[in-house]
């Protein structure tokens, strides 16, 4: 075991045995205790990541790739796999925003958790989450990668219903994981394509492979590979159709909703189609059809954020249509940009997300923004990161939401796989972002106070406001590594893009036009003037005139209702999805199961018990007898192989 | 076996040493009169009240089971420490020091929770 | 004295065989235990023939000097006298259990002669110090093995602990 | 019929043949003997016959697997014979005599 | 043994010497320990038979002899006569292992008209590769020389004490070997006459990789292992059953212990054996820690042959290492004195407290110090350079 195995085993055990401490302690009511094991294993994960990834620099650009093989996993005939992890220029980026976002909420956690009933449980399966995550980013083949995914599906689903003594909690864990299910079944039909095209499920030798099939010319097997890994991606990472959950997971603390259901794991899908970018740029439709999905799911979802209430369904709904800028960025084949956008992402909404449970701790878990107001003087440093994540997400020039966002933005219009019409509908959500973010900023920290009288808010304690700082500055100038080159040629000393050159030869590219930096320039000029316009209109209509937005939805009428009512998804779902389900599966029941497999299962049963009655008189306790049948056993068996 | 014979040599003329010096002492030895008292076991001049097993405290039994398992894990120690220098030139120290750390954690581990739970406690 | 290599190995076969018969044939258990012991450190002794000093002397140690004074102790402990009746009833049954062992025996024997890796040219004998050989194995190529059994023999601690402490276990007051 | 060299070289075929009858003694001593702490001695016995084959596979063939498997087989016999000797002794403790036939009052 | 008659007998002989030499010392051990302790408690001791009562020992031994031999009726005839031999050997094959002197060079000679030689006779009743794996396994059968006695012995003191005997044995036979994992770190070897070599020379050792040499202290282990060594020698007084853990034979509770029935010269090798592992004890010692049969600062190996110049070579090295041996001697006996001072200055231990000393106290230290070792030796020896 040379020094980079250990690394990745630091990294990848350092989560488990703090999952295991604490899990093997479940019953403690300590969250000092646990939260200081669990809190310790993400830095220490942290520092191997970092450890890793300075090897990885150390590297020349087209050999940084680490490799380590742990066990040959399974072998069965041909197909074998190890328990192997690779760390290249992509998944370096994720395990550093993985072990880094996550050890600070973690430590966010711990404040956050003090009172809980059960926090060793809590921070037991954060532990374990972590541990899911770095196997998925990690894995250096489609299985491992599985593993990894199903097992965040898992953490996702206890936590989310980790007050399961709710039901309406307990049932949103359920809709997560069964939603998430139907995603899986797509990855793993997904796999098994690849699996039977290319025979293995390695990344490196899938990429490998990939230009020789490309040249036969028949893009079949790829086009559908991909779409079912797309599948599997809307399923994760909250698409169109399959979003539903998303919101829905907000039932869980608020940290989870940070880690899980804004930075990582719903950007596991991102991940893995960025991972496999190779394979999408062979399947054209299949990256139109991710392009689409995700502009529409960004407008989609940007414009249900337009009327939330719930302060963390906004962020919820807000994640959704961020993560739709993601897909379509790696739909038109920028996928260097849409890690950059995952990347920024997950600092201002891990922020925004602390931001909404240190709010949200302070008024007593009270999530109704229409309960809140003024709470910036209360608490100011809440308030000052919070001001700083609503900066970048709106897209403020300079900060990390804006070079990521409007990075996307030009290349949908300039890509060739891009279109004039996907940089309309990103700039239209974009708008919609910067209202309803806008809406959330001025409802739940300006204008006049609408506490009721009997909270109290007050600022959170350092556990919890350290991580908001740290996340704070992260938004400000996470950005920087990835200038776009029209404005670092304004900038002195001409900063270059760090990160496309960092990501450049690890990705697939597809053709971009060289378009004038005017251009650019002017786009960039409407997105920001028209993100700005939109504040302005939220900041007139909740701090300034507060009597309007009712005049304004009374104006839109229908759609007002449509779109508060998140266009009735969940009821469509319901009435034309789950229910002709229910009722073909009750059918199934009264005819086929009590007909036809019950009695074949009762014969099985009976023919099984008139056996085990004769056989019965074998098994009468006495341990010598059965030490005869093993001796027999072992006599026949000698003789087969040796003699017969 | 060249290594081997002189051990196997040596115990046997032990074990005739000891046996002859027994046969010696019973040669020379006082002939006395052996009556039922003399043999009987010694128990401080009474009669032997019980069988010697009656009251033995299993205590014993456990703490012998506890030296097995932790005298196993202090032998699986002893390579590691004679292979230590040459991990360590081969530039593998921490390596080495890593997995023995793990294994002497779950020692210290079950040592310190035996304690804590009495197991080695006579009272 | 290389010349007493074939007797010496017809002298230890004959006294293990010998002392293994009489560990099971022996019908009071304390002579059991006793020819147990020595059977195992006969076997050091030949361990040590075949360049596997290390064990041998770990054979010794565990075996002979732990395992084996466990045994003894619970026997001295329980007063177990010479048994009346050793062997379970039943002539057909032991019959066939006899012939079950002998026939695993005599087919392995058989197959054996067989056996073509019996150079000794192939030994270990030329590899200086085997020991340090084994170390680097056991902490490289094995090293999950020998994380598990400890924690294997951790939960035996535990476990024999547990036993003790239940209703009707070991340690439990009357 | 083994001949004469057969006899005096000794090799692996050697030490097979003696692992097999201290196995086979082993063997009948689980199945025969009504003592539990006999039959666990008699485990031990089969353990030990194992551990000879091993150790002379790995001499035979130069390989040092066949030691380091030794040393794990001795650990877990030492972990069995620890958790076996409890049982007998909780046996015992119920019964006032460590028979097997007591085992089939064994229910968990 | 040896490839001719010459070597097989010689080596057969200094085998037999050494074990006589062990069994020799015991009546002389007995007669310290009666006049060591009348000079501790300030009385006179034996001192009519012969001067200073040193013939004593031969009057015991007669004693011993012409006692009444007898097994109670009660007792297992053959364990119970099997058990003071038993007794008798693993501390004379641990003896056997460990190195005396530095090894006898015979040039190569000519006698009865054939030429021998050359040999090289290694100071010690045989060399084993495994040394410490040895000498541990050899001495841990001792505990079976109690039970048999005990359980032989069939009376509920004798057997009491066996257990209590062995018990005690096994608890600190896990100090014991864990606190040798020190030595195994800073020697890296089993064999003693590679750790005596090791000790050989001005203190030299490591630091952060590079070869630091303190000319005026030798390179003994003790110096590196204070605390091994400390507790080493405690787990041999238990090993030994000395006071002040002689728990078995309390007087008070179980009359005698595991040897309650016996008497005459079957007593004696019981007192043989515990003697015998008290010299093994020492030796060990002596061997580990103080730098075995070396002697430097003063001293090296060439210096003292360096003396014996005008013999020849094979006289100079027989005189060289009988020079070696005595030294050797008198660091053991050193040990052995301190055997004899504890026993008549520390009170006894009760039984729990001395498990407790055992597995809550020395175990736990035992442990610290291998961990303190090993993270020593790692940042010392380790090149951090990198070169």
């Amino acid at each position: 075991m040379d020094q980079n195995s250990l690394l990745f085993a630091i990294l990848l055990g350092a989560p488990l045995v703090g999952f295991f401490i604490n899990g093997l302690n479940f019953r403690s009511h300590n969250s000092k205790l646990s939260g200081s094991i669990a809190t310790g294993a993400a830095i220490i994960s942290f520092i191997a990541a970092a450890l890793l990834v300075k090897e990885l620099i150390h590297l020349p650009p087209e050999a940084r790739q680490i490799k380590s093989s742990f066990f040959s996993w399974m072998a069965v005939g041909d197909f074998s796999v190890d328990a192997a992890f690779l760390v290249d220029a992509i998944s370096a980026i994720m395990i550093l925003v993985i072990t880094g976002v996550g050890s600070l909420i973690h430590l966010f956690s711990v404040g956050y958790m003090a009172h809980d009933e059960k926090p060793a449980k809590y921070f037991a399966y954060l532990n374990l989450f972590l541990f899911n995550m770095l196997l998925l980013v990690l894995g250096d083949n489609l299985l491992v990668m599985f593993v990894g995914w199903e097992g965040v599906g898992l953490c996702s689903y206890l936590l989310i219903g980790f007050w399961y003594t709710d039901p309406a909690k307990a049932a949103a864990g359920m809709k997560a994981f069964i939603t998430n299910r139907i995603g899986d079944a797509g990855f793993l039909i997904g796999i098994f394509i690849l699996f039977l095209t290319f025979g293995t499920v390695t990344f490196t030798d899938l990429l490998s492979r990939l230009p020789s099939v490309a040249e036969v010319g028949w893009t079949g097997p790829i086009t559908l590979a991909s779409l079912a890994l797309f599948i599997g991606a809307t399923g994760k990472s909250a698409q169109m159709p399959l979003y539903v959950w998303l919101p829905d997971a907000m039932a869980g603390p608020t940290p989870v909703s940070a880690l899980i259901h804004a930075a990582t794991m719903v950007t596991a899908g991102v991940y893995m189609i960025v991972r496999l970018s190779g394979l999408f740029v062979l399947a054209p439709n299949a990256m139109l059809v991710v392009a689409c999905v995700g502009a529409f799911t960004a407008l989609f979802a940007a414009t249900i954020g337009l009327t939330q209430w719930d302060i963390k369904k906004v962020l919820a709904y807000s994640t959704v249509s961020q993560l739709g800028y993601m897909f379509l960025a790696a739909g038109v084949g920028a996928f260097g940009a849409a890690m950059f956008h995952l990347m920024t992402h997950a600092f201002f909404k891990a922020l925004m997300f602390l931001g909404s449970g240190s709010v949200i701790h302070a008024m007593h878990e009270e999530q109704d923004i229409r309960k809140m107001g003024g709470l910036r003087k209360q608490m100011p440093i809440t308030h000052a990161t919070f001001f700083v994540g609503w900066l970048a997400i709106i897209g403020f020039p300079m900060l990390s939401g804006f070079m990521s966002k409007d990075e996307i933005l030009w290349k949908s219009y300039s890509s060739s796989a891009g279109h004039p019409l996907l940089w309309f509908v990103g700039v239209v959500a974009a708008a919609c972002t910067s209202f309803y973010m806008t809406r959330l900023m001025a409802l739940t920290f300006w204008g006049g106070s609408r506490v009721p009288k009997e909270t109290h808010p007050h600022e959170s304690p350092p556990t919890m406001t350290i991580p908001l700082i740290v996340l704070g500055i992260l938004s400000l100038v996470g950005g920087w590594i990835g200038i776009p080159h029209v404005i670092g040629a304004l900038i002195p000393g001409h900063p270059e893009n760090y990160l496309e050159h960092w990501l450049a030869p690890a990705l697939a590219t597809v053709p971009m036009e060289e378009g004038s930096s005017i251009l650019e320039f002017s786009l960039m000029g409407i997105s920001v003037s028209l993100a700005a316009i939109a504040a302005w209109f939220a900041f007139d209509f909740y701090v300034v005139h507060p009597e309007r937005p009712k005049a304004v939805a009374a104006w839109f009428g229908r759609f007002y209702e449509a779109v508060s009512n998140k266009y009735w998804v969940d009821e469509i779902y319901q009435a034309r999805i789950i229910q002709p389900i229910v009722d073909g599966s009750k059918a199934l029941w009264a005819y086929v199961d009590v007909g036809f497999v019950d009695r074949l299962t009762y014969f099985a049963s009976d023919v099984v018990l008139g056996a085990g009655g004769m056989l019965r008189s074998m098994q009468n306790g006495r341990t010598q007898q059965y030490a005869l049948y093993i001796a027999l056993g072992l006599a026949i068996t000698i003789y087969w192989v040796l003699v017969g | 076996m060249s290594q081997l014979l002189p051990v196997v040599v040596l115990a046997i003329f032990v074990a005739t040493f000891g046996l002859l010096l027994m046969f010696l002492a019973s040669l020379f030895g006082a002939k006395g009169k052996k009556s039922a008292t003399k043999l009987s076991s010694y128990e401080c001049g009474v009669e032997v009240a019980a069988s010697p097993t009656t009251k033995i405290p299993i205590k014993f039994y456990l703490t012998a089971i506890l030296f097995i398992l932790f005298d196993i894990e202090i032998i699986f120690m002893y390579p590691w420490a004679l292979a230590y220098g040459d991990f360590i030139e081969a530039g593998l120290g921490i390596y080495i020091s890593g997995a023995m750390a793990v294994f002497l954690a779950i020692f210290i581990f079950g040592l310190f929770w035996e304690i804590k739970s009495r197991a080695l406690e006579w009272e | 004295m290389m010349s007493l290599g074939p007797a010496m190995f017809y002298v230890f076969a004959a006294i293990l065989v010998f002392f293994a018969l009489s560990v099971i044939m022996s019908p009071n258990p304390v002579h059991s235990a006793l020819y147990l012991v020595l059977t195992m450190i006969s076997l050091a002794g030949v361990y040590f023939h075949l360049n596997a000093q290390f064990i041998a002397g770990v054979q010794l140690i565990v075996y002979a000097g732990a395992v084996m004074v466990l045994f003894v102790m619970v026997i001295m402990l329980f007063d177990i006298k010479q048994e009346l009746r050793a062997f379970t009833k039943g002539l057909i049954s032991g019959a066939l259990k006899v012939a079950s062992a002998a026939f695993v025996a005599g087919y392995l024997i058989g197959t054996f002669k067989d056996v073509s890796v019996g150079s000794q040219s192939a030994s270990l004998a030329g590899n200086t110090d085997i020991t340090k050989e084994l170390a680097l194995m056991l902490y490289s190529k094995y090293v999950l093995a020998f994380e598990v059994l400890g924690l294997l023999l951790l939960v035996v601690a535990v476990g024999a602990v547990a036993v003790s402490r239940v209703k009707g276990g070991t340690h439990a007051k009357h | 019929m083994p001949s004469i060299e057969s006899l005096n070289q000794i090799g692996l075929n050697h030490y097979l043949a003696l692992s097999a009858i201290i196995f086979s003694f082993g063997m009948i001593g689980v199945l025969m003997r009504k003592n539990v702490i006999v039959m666990l001695m008699s485990i031990e016995l089969m353990l030990n016959a194992v551990n000879l084959s091993f150790i002379a596979f790995s001499n035979f063939t130069a390989n040092l697997n066949g030691q380091i498997m030794v040393f794990f087989v001795m650990t877990i016999a030492a972990a069995e014979a620890g958790v076996g000797l409890a049982i007998a002794v909780m046996i015992y403790k119920k019964f006032k005599e460590i028979n097997i036939r007591y085992f089939e009052q064994l229910r968990g | 043994m040896g490839s001719d008659i010459f070597e097989v007998s010689v080596n057969f002989l200094k085998m037999i010497v050494i074990f006589l030499m062990m069994v020799q010392l015991v009546p002389l051990l007995v007669w310290v320990e009666r006049r060591g302790s009348a000079f501790i408690q300030n009385r006179l001791g034996p001192n009519r038979v012969g001067p200073l009562g040193l013939m004593q020992l031969l009057a015991d031994a007669v004693k011993f002899l012409t006692k009444e031999e007898f097994v109670p009726a009660k007792g297992y005839r053959f364990l119970f006569y099997t058990a003071p031999v038993i007794a008798l050997i693993p501390a004379a094959l641990a003896f056997g292992a460990i190195p005396l002197s530095a090894p006898i060079r015979v040039e190569a000679f000519e006698w009865l008209g054939r030429n021998w030689g050359p040999y090289t006779f290694a100071f010690q009743s045989y060399e084993i590769g495994i040394g410490i794996v040895f000498v541990l396994g050899a001495s841990s059968l001792a505990a079976y020389a109690l039970l048999l006695a005990g359980y032989g012995s069939n009376n509920k003191y004798s057997l009491f004490g066996a257990l209590r005997a062995s018990a005690q044995t096994i608890s600190y036979e896990l100090a014991l070997g864990l606190s040798l994992v020190g030595v195994l770190l800073l020697f890296n070897s089993f064999q003693f006459s590679e750790i005596v070599a090791q000790q050989a020379g001005p203190m030299s050792f490591q630091f952060l990789g590079k070869q630091v040499t303190v000319p005026f202290l030798p390179n003994w282990g003790f110096f590196y292992q204070p605390l091994g060594a400390v507790l080493l020698f405690t787990a041999f007084f238990a090993e030994s059953n000395r006071l002040p853990f002689d728990l078995p034979e309390a007087e008070g509770e179980l009359v005698a212990g595991y040897h309650t029935e016996y008497g005459g010269f079957k007593m004696n090798m019981f007192y043989i054996g515990e003697y015998g592992h008290m010299m093994v004890a020492s030796a060990l010692m002596t061997t580990f820690y103080f730098g075995g049969y070396t002697i430097y600062p003063w001293l090296t190996q060439e210096s003292v042959s360096s003396w014996f110049s005008q013999f020849t070579p094979t006289q100079a090295s027989l005189l060289t290492a009988l020079v070696l041996h005595l030294v050797f001697m008198a660091k053991v006996l050193l040990f052995l004195w301190i055997f004899v001072w504890v026993r008549w200055t520390l009170p006894r231990f009760r039984y729990d407290q001395l498990m407790d000393l055992g597995w809550k106290t020395m175990l736990p230290w035992a442990l610290g110090n291998t961990i303190v070792t090993a993270i020593v030796i790692l940042i010392m020896r380790t090149n951090w350079s990198g070169q």
